[in-house]
């Protein structure tokens, strides 16, 4: 059990570090922006799983932190995105 | 008892780990940003909720258990807004351009 | 080699390549950033060697982990005090070049401005 | 080489190329995005470090907070980088590889040739659980064994935020920090502002009050409050307070405050400043905690805004 619960966390993992890629080197804002919300989710599914083969029950915490952060900073992403496209909010300083 | 348990875990999270292939894979083939947000929404959704699903049987204790799938829905929501959000912005783009 | 030995490893490179960004990169933002992976790095090291101090019911030695906490509230503060200092010359400069005399605004602004 | 080592190679492999990713990338604001990531892959590696607290924290402030103050950043220098961009020159460049290399070098050999004797305090630790009433043993060294590495920390973020105030322009002095968020308050963000705080606070002080036997505390408590608090400003739901507010100032001085005090007390009547009486260590440690995570999220909500820009209506 231990070591198939292994592998499924390498195989997220190694999938994560492909989306990254893709995404990182996208085009536009919007790519990065994806890739904020990618990293969230694998990253909780990543932790969630290693708590499990680790035997670390208290991941779980970690993983709801990182829900509720990670969508704060996906947030704040994607509205900092929105601001310096259409001109309107932190962006615009002056 | 626990070998349906197990049977459960794997199968849930071999399909997980399969949206979480096929999103990645979406976002590596597909042409443009709405396609990609579509690719990487299933990773999101389907990807953690069946890991999730999988580590419930898992889980220690009924606490952890709700736990987890307070986890998912967080995820879920938070998908469902950032996605629209970056679909909105890449609209912008379209026209703005 | 161990588990541990290659976050190890991991950690000592984050201090090699947050040092060459810290000294390298131009834009002061990007300093910032450079410091915040050499200080990771730092704790990654702390985290690293505490492994070794695990005892009875604790799978890490807890000193260094309180230590490491506190370092990062401290790198944490540090960073938004830099930042809000980066963010007050480019209002006040409209540049962040650290440079003196690369930008003629730059030189020529009077400093009560 | 068991499976287990492959996933710590593959995730110290992926923390490293993101290390480099944000150091080499030219554009500053990928280099903040490669930042994020690496911050909350970091985190993994804490959990196998087993050190579920730092986990926390570095999930609160890698991953969250520390993310969303360097994207701000980037997002508001977009258009001075196209300004300034002199490279330094080709010696400096191959003087600082070398010195890099030799560096990193040196500490990679010091991992590896570890002496074998440790010397640990956590016996010590796990030994005097019994002083305090608190499980938890980093709990133990940061409110008790070491409360004074702690106070001071809170006095540094105290600081931080005098540093930050102390930069606002004369016209705005006393005002409101950032910008005034508008949003369509029907929308979307401002759907999920209303949704997500009540969640967050729960989590939050669930994260303080499981920190006194597991991992938790109230730091990265007041870390997810923080976030939340944003959250609501970002959306327009609401705006971020004067700085020179009495009730806003009385609120960051009091966790400080309420630890110095119970300090003195330990002088007064105790052994030693901050030295807790054994029978009211809990509720003393407790109490402490409780003013702190209010103190901190409210100064990292204020930190993470910035230094106020526009005065207060009068």
């Amino acid at each position: 059990m231990t070591d198939f619960l292994t592998a499924a966390v390498g195989f997220i993992l190694v999938m994560l570090a492909l989306g990254l890629v893709s995404i990182l080197r996208g085009p536009g804002d919007t790519d990065r922006m994806m890739a904020a919300q990618l990293i969230g989710t694998g990253g909780i599914a990543t932790l969630l799983l290693l708590g499990t083969v680790t035997g670390v029950p208290a991941a779980v915490d970690v993983a709801l932190t990182l829900a509720l952060l990670a969508t704060f900073a996906s947030i704040a992403f994607v509205k900092k995105g929105l601001s310096s496209l259409d001109g309107t909010g932190p962006a615009e300083d002056k | 008892m626990s070998l349906v348990r197990d049977i459960t875990t794997i199968a849930a999270v071999s399909a997980g780990a399969f949206f979480f292939l096929a999103g990645t894979v979406g976002l590596l083939r597909f042409p443009d940003t709405l396609t990609r947000l579509h690719a990487l929404t299933k990773a999101d959704n389907l990807g953690l909720g069946l890991v999730v699903f999988g580590l419930l049987p898992q889980a220690g204790s009924l606490r952890d258990g709700l736990k987890l799938v307070s986890i998912w829905l967080l995820g879920l929501l938070a998908g469902a807004t950032v996605s629209q959000l970056i679909a909105r912005s890449a609209r912008q783009g379209e026209t703005t351009k | 080699m161990s588990a541990v030995t290659v976050f190890g490893l991991c950690a000592a490179a984050a201090v090699g390549l947050g040092l060459y960004g810290l000294i390298t990169n131009p834009q002061p933002l990007r300093k910032i950033i450079a410091f915040n992976l050499l200080g990771s790095g730092v704790f990654l090291l702390f985290g690293v060697i505490g492994r070794r101090g695990a005892a009875a019911g604790v799978g890490n030695d807890p000193v260094p982990q309180a230590l490491v906490i506190t370092g990062v509230v401290v790198a944490f503060s540090a960073t938004a005090l830099a930042i809000a200092l980066l963010l007050r010359l480019f209002q006040k400069a409209g540049s962040t070049t650290l440079s003196n005399g690369a930008l003629p605004s730059a030189g020529s602004d009077p400093p009560s401005g | 080489m068991s499976v287990a080592t492959v996933f710590e190679i593959v995730l110290a492999a992926v923390v490293l190329g993101l290390g480099i990713w944000t150091t080499a990338v030219r554009e500053t604001y990928s280099a903040t995005v490669g930042f994020i990531a690496y911050g909350l892959l970091v985190a993994l590696i804490w959990v196998r470090l087993d050190a579920v607290d730092v986990a926390l924290t570095e999930a609160a402030i890698g991953g969250g907070l520390g993310g969303v103050l360097l994207l701000g950043a980037a997002a508001r220098l977009r258009n001075a980088e196209l300004v300034a961009t002199e490279a330094p020159g080709k010696v400096t460049r191959v003087s600082a590889a070398a010195l890099s290399i030799l560096i990193a070098a040196a500490l990679a050999g010091a991992v590896l040739m570890l002496p074998d004797s440790v010397s640990t305090l956590a016996p010590t630790v796990v030994a005097h659980t019994w002083a305090t009433g608190l499980t938890n043993p980093i709990t133990n060294v940061l409110m008790a064994f070491r409360a004074m590495d702690t106070m001071l920390e809170k006095v540094v973020l105290l600081l931080a935020i005098v540093g930050v105030w102390s930069l606002a322009p004369d016209s705005a002095w006393g005002g409101h920090p950032g910008p005034r968020h508008q949003t369509d308050p029907h929308g979307v963000l401002a759907f999920l502002a209303r949704l997500l705080p009540p969640v967050g606070i729960v989590v939050g002080i669930y994260i303080l009050w499981t920190g006194a036997n597991h991992p938790g505390g109230a730091f990265q408590g007041g870390a997810i409050l923080a976030s939340m608090w944003l959250l609501a400003i970002m959306a327009g739901l609401t705006d971020t307070p004067p700085v020179s507010s009495r009730r806003l100032r009385f609120i960051l001085i009091a966790g400080p405050g309420l630890f110095l005090i119970v300090g003195l007390g330990g002088l007064w009547f105790g052994a030693a400043f901050l030295a807790y009486p054994p029978a009211l260590a809990k509720p003393l440690i407790l109490g402490i905690e409780i003013a702190m995570i209010l103190t901190i999220a409210t100064t990292l909500g204020l930190l993470l805004a910035g230094a106020p820009e526009r005065s207060a209506e009068r």
